[in-house]
């Protein structure tokens, strides 16, 4: 049986659609999650989409983080779902408290839409599993507000933890530790500022996304 | 009574700040000099209903801690005037 | 006392006359007004329709051309395509990020009241030059704008130009193309009809946004205060958040067959949509003013009429359906409202209250089919017998020619990693090809169709200000040369026609001549032109600025299983120019970049630009080239060097004599990077076309060189091309 | 001498504010009621050098009008004070 994955949607989000073809194209169900309501339904994996929840305005995620669906999808990954935020969705994750930190405006002041080379440092979470540390993946970032940022003791607890997934080869945002992506302690939520969606069909330029939304599909299978 | 809120989201010392640093360098390249530790915030006006000054102070700082900041990296400084 | 106003307002006294004949009265305040907005140059296009007559619209696959919100063609699998494009220009000048932000807002509403989902923006820029810090400073606000807004509102930008010239110093252009997909049958037009349907305004609150000239009314004594007048804003807001929401629920209305009809707010706000959505369908309408969501206190009637507020769609519906609508629109957090009612007859009535006192009645059909239509002088410049005979052939020869050369190379990424390029997963091509590609999904289904898009946008002012007409007949042709590079047959042309004052009869005469050149360009590629935007008084300080037609070109790829060759080509891949030998400099970026702008430009040919196109696309189909770009701006020299850059890989270049023959941009050429095995197979089949082939040389190393004409170290190349924006920007900016 | 200068830039009235309104609108989800006519704006605190009062005033207007604001649709109000 292949997993049902729900993505969130809140009036702003615009990678949705995308996410939903990227799941399907690697085999597995998906189903959008209207943010209004406070039932997820029977999914097996949540992914909480890029975009612009609410315009951004205020700070980008920080309306999201009180929609029913947020309530419900806290409970889940309290109960050990696999939750992945990407790009926006990394952002409602710490504003909701689901991931340590925050993430200012880009370095340069400018939005940033490119391919980068991440590299693997931990396979330990849910969705890097299927790929091998020191890993070179080139995928797309799109944003300007992915300057991780977080206190001194937070970035060594998630060092010492092994809590970094993905790190910048060039830091193109001034992200502290050169951070693309984190995980929570028990390791099922995941918060990555790239889109591995956009890099999933040779016609796009890469399919360095596949191993991640793979490992993601695999853990909520599980 | 009505009151006039103002609230100046501030990031905590010690947080890097990308939108001062920029301003900063910016405003050397312009020939302007001596201008040094750029630090920028928000500044948030809104006129509230409350019973009196201390409730609406109340309101204000609850929703700054739930909303207005992210507690992770900014601070806010309240301003409460009554309006006539 | 309405003889001072209107006149104020931008009506002539023969217009003033004219209304009076239509009412068979005077006009009241409110009814001047409206008329002022509609028969504005920005809404009426009084002095260009006459000349846009003249352009060819038709075409079997044509489902909408222009005179509709958008135009519309038919791409096969019941897919349709909605294309247009629009100026920004004067705003973006005053409030540069604003004044973009809602140039793209604009332009997406006219798509999706079509009823598509707009899917890709391209941007068309020009700005003054980058050692004037207030041009950079409008330069980087504008490109901000754009990016802020569309990257939110959540349409990807796939290309565009950005082009810094002199001419464009106290007026720059702000150009916005943007495209939507529909399942075919979902074709909605703006038009009401049903006598008793509902008019039913969605999205923002109106306030006293773009009112503009029509201020004025309020100092010639409305019971406003005279002080008020001048503080009123006139400069617009974007909110990309209200626009994303208002896609969405006007799409599922539009999905659900809730409204009749649809109409967004643009140029004169509700006066415009009200009346055009009448008139379209042949009914009046009753329109309650007090009914406007109002965003300020103590709103004139003729202030909500013409208020350009941002992010405002009127839909048509029966009454049986509004209360699913307004359920669609509480959904989605958008506002909507009854406004009013669709009548017999043609009147545009505006009433305080459905029941109440009307304020103003005019026939709805005289807001647009009446606009006054001018004739205005026009005629060739008094010097451009002398003018022409001022070559840059004839310039001396370039001291550095490699500096000449790297001087004219500039990688735009500064600019276009700031939008947004890939959403909706069908960026084959983004921003910095010949053309862009977007993978052709089945807007239903989402099911690939394995076929492809390509749009381009071309202008050319250097061109232009030495022939109009030959000059706008280049930018086509390189357009539909542009889709061959990418494999792709032309559908269809959009246009924004950008130029000086309409007064000035030289000006006139660019625009009457670069029409001509577009007609006759599209008719020889069979290409129909199916919307487009006039934006005239682009001057500063009494200097007009250099006539700058832009087009975009949308065009199918039958076959897009792999991506296009795109310009790497590979170690040892040989090098091949078709086309005509390169003649002429004069309107070459080289020849302005030495201060010349003057003489003629040299005809070119159809028959052999058509042959070239179709032999490219041949070839670009068949897989049978590593790489391919057209010769265009800064000639063969620029065109190599993007090249070498963008593939990483040097080239020995030879057969290229002068610097005429390196920076020439004589129309019809392409550069063929060819693997030596398939080569003798190429070079047969442009043999057997007919097609001239010049064999210039071979991609290796890390050097560029032409012998005899100059050796650089390829790194050295790139970083100066790498460096050219960010330096420039980083300069600084100000604005003022 | 050095100052400390404080810049409160805003929209000038009657400018549409989206962030304040979507604000705006989050403040009465969340329950927390009579809160309007939200506006947003930015503050920029920063020191600088400066011969006396009247020069920084002086220079830091110069930074609002060239650079800091738009005076199309922002306002600004700047404090400065010397620091000891
Ligand atoms: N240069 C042009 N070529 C062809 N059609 C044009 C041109 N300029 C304007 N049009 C057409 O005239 C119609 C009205 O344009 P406009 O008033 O700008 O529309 P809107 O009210 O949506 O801004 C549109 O259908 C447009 O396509
Ligand atoms: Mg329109």
């Amino acid at each position: 049986m292949s997993p049902t994955i729900g993505v969130v949607v809140f009036p702003g989000s615009n990678c949705e659609q995308d996410a939903v073809e990227a799941i399907r194209g690697l085999g597995a169900e998906a189903v959008l999650l209207w943010h209004e309501s406070a039932e997820i339904g029977e999914v097996d994996g949540v992914i909480i989409p890029g975009g612009f929840a609410h315009g951004d305005y205020l700070r980008p995620g920080a309306i999201a983080r009180f929609s029913p669906a947020m309530e419900s999808i806290v409970d889940f990954a309290e109960r050990g779902g696999s939750v992945v935020g990407i790009c926006n969705g990394f952002q409602v994750l710490t504003e909701v408290g689901l991931l340590p930190g925050a993430l200012q405006k880009n370095i340069g002041l400018k939005f940033l839409c490119k391919p980068v080379n991440l590299q693997v440092e931990s396979t330990n979470s849910i969705l890097t599993s299927q790929t091998k540390p020191g890993d070179i993946l080139n995928i797309p970032i799109n944003h300007f507000e992915g300057n991780y940022t977080c206190s001194e003791e937070t970035l060594n607890e998630l060092r010492n933890n092994d809590r970094i997934l993905l790190t910048y080869k060039n830091n193109p945002n001034g992200s502290m530790g050169d951070i693309a992506g984190i995980c929570n302690e028990s390791r099922n939520v995941v918060g990555l500022m790239p889109h591995p969606e956009r890099a999933c069909h040779h016609l796009l330029g890469s399919t360095d996304g596949e191993p991640l939304l793979q490992s993601f599909i695999e853990s909520a299978n599980a | 009574m009505r009151y006039q809120a103002s609230v100046e989201v501030r990031l905590r010392e010690g947080i890097a700040d990308p939108q001062g640093s920029t301003i900063e360098n910016a405003t050397s390249k312009l020939g302007f000099e001596g201008i040094s530790n750029v630090r920028v915030g928000k500044s948030i006006r809104f006129t509230l209903e409350s019973a009196n000054e201390k409730a609406a102070h109340k309101t204000v700082q609850e929703l700054c801690d739930r909303f207005l900041t992210n507690p992770v990296i900014e601070d806010a400084t309240i301003i409460i005037q009554g309006i006539e | 006392m309405t003889e001072k106003i209107h006149r104020t307002l931008g009506l002539t006294d023969e217009e003033l006359e004219k209304i009076i004949e239509i009412l068979g009265r005077e006009p009241n305040h409110l009814e001047l007004a409206m008329y002022s907005v509609m028969w504005s140059e920005h809404c009426s296009y009084k002095s260009s329709r006459i000349h846009l007559k003249r352009l060819p619209v038709e075409g079997d696959h044509v489902l909408v051309g222009p005179g509709e919100n958008a135009g519309v063609i038919d791409v096969g699998d019941d897919i349709a395509i909605a294309i247009r494009i629009e100026s920004h220009n004067h705003p973006s000048y005053i409030e540069p990020y604003q004044g973009a932000a809602t140039g793209v807002g604009g332009i997406i509403r006219d798509i999706f009241t079509m009823g598509a989902r707009p899917i890709a923006i391209m941007d068309p820029l020009r700005f003054g030059p980058l050692d004037d810090a207030r041009s950079k400073w409008v330069a980087e606000g504008v490109i901000s704008g754009i990016s802020g807004y569309g990257n939110s509102v959540g349409v990807p930008n796939i290309g565009g130009e950005t082009v810094f010239d002199q001419t464009y110093i106290g007026n720059p252009l702000v150009n916005v193309l943007c495209l939507g997909i529909l399942p075919k049958d979902r074709l909605v037009l703006g038009q009401a009809s049903g006598v008793g349907n509902l008019a039913v305004l969605l999205g923002a609150t109106t306030g006293r946004d773009g009112i503009g000239g029509v201020s004025v009314l309020a100092s010639a004594g409305f019971g406003d205060d005279e002080e008020d007048a001048d503080k009123r804003p006139s400069v617009q807001v974007g909110d990309p958040f209200e626009e994303k929401r208002l896609i969405e629920c006007c799409l599922e209305l539009l999905d659900a067959g809730l409204v009749v009809g649809i109409q967004d707010l643009g140029g004169a706000g509700l006066s415009c949509a009200a009346s055009e959505t009448a008139s379209r369908g042949g009914v009046g309408m009753d329109f309650d003013v007090a009914a406007v969501p109002q965003r300020e206190k103590g709103m004139q009637p003729y202030e909500i009429m013409t208020s350009e507020s941002q992010e405002r769609m009127l839909a048509i519906v029966t009454p049986d359906n509004l209360e699913l609508v307004t359920q669609i629109s509480n959904k989605w957090e958008i506002r909507s409202s009854v406004v009013g009612k669709v009548t017999q007859g043609g009147l545009l009535r505006i009433m305080e209250g459905l029941e109440g006192e009307v304020l103003g009645e005019v026939p709805a059909v005289s807001l647009h089919e009446d606009a006054p239509l001018y004739e205005r002088p026009l005629a060739p410049p008094d010097d451009l017998e002398s003018f022409q005979l001022d070559q840059a052939e004839q310039l001396p020869n370039p001291e550095d020619i490699a500096e000449d050369l790297l001087n004219l190379l500039s990688d735009l990424e500064w600019v276009t990693s700031q939008y947004d390029q890939q959403l909706f997963l069908n960026t084959v091509i983004g921003p910095g090809g010949d053309a862009a590609v977007l993978r052709l999904k089945n807007p239903s289904t989402g099911q690939d169709t394995g076929r492809g898009l390509a749009v381009t946008t071309d202008g050319n002012h250097r061109w232009c200000a030495i022939n109009p007409r030959t000059g706008t007949a280049m930018i086509v042709a390189e357009s539909v040369l542009n889709l061959a590079c990418v494999g792709a047959e032309p559908k269809a042309l959009v246009n924004c026609l950008n130029f000086g004052n309409p007064e000035n009869p030289t000006v006139m005469w660019q625009l009457s001549e670069a029409v001509d050149g577009m007609s006759e360009a599209c008719r020889e590629f069979d290409l129909p032109v199916v919307g487009g935007n006039v934006s005239l008084y682009n001057e500063s300080q009494g200097t007009n600025i250099d006539p700058t037609p832009i087009v975009g070109v949308i065009g199918v790829i039958p076959n897009l299983e792999t991506p296009p060759p795109g310009m790497k080509w590979a170690e040892g891949d040989r090098l091949i120019v078709i086309g005509p030998e390169p003649e002429g400099l004069s309107g070459s970026a080289w020849a302005f970049a030495q201060g010349h702008r003057k003489g003629v430009l040299r005809e070119f040919d159809y028959d052999l630009h058509k042959r070239i196109c179709a032999i490219t696309r041949e070839l670009v189909q068949n897989k049978l080239v590593t790489a391919v770009h057209d010769v265009s701006v800064g000639g063969l020299g620029v065109a190599t060097a993007e090249m070498a850059i963008t593939s990483g890989i040097g080239c020995s270049l030879a057969r290229i004599s002068s610097h005429e023959a390196l920076f020439s941009e004589s129309s019809s050429r392409v550069v063929l990077a060819v693997n030596p095995e398939e080569l003798i197979n190429v070079e047969e089949i442009l043999t057997n076309a007919d097609i001239p082939i010049v064999r210039i040389g071979l991609a290796n190393g890390d050097r560029y060189t032409i012998k005899g004409l100059l050796d650089l170290e390829l790194h050295d190349m790139k970083n100066k091309w790498a460096d050219h924006l960010p330096s420039a920007f980083e300069g600084g900016t100000t604005q003022g």
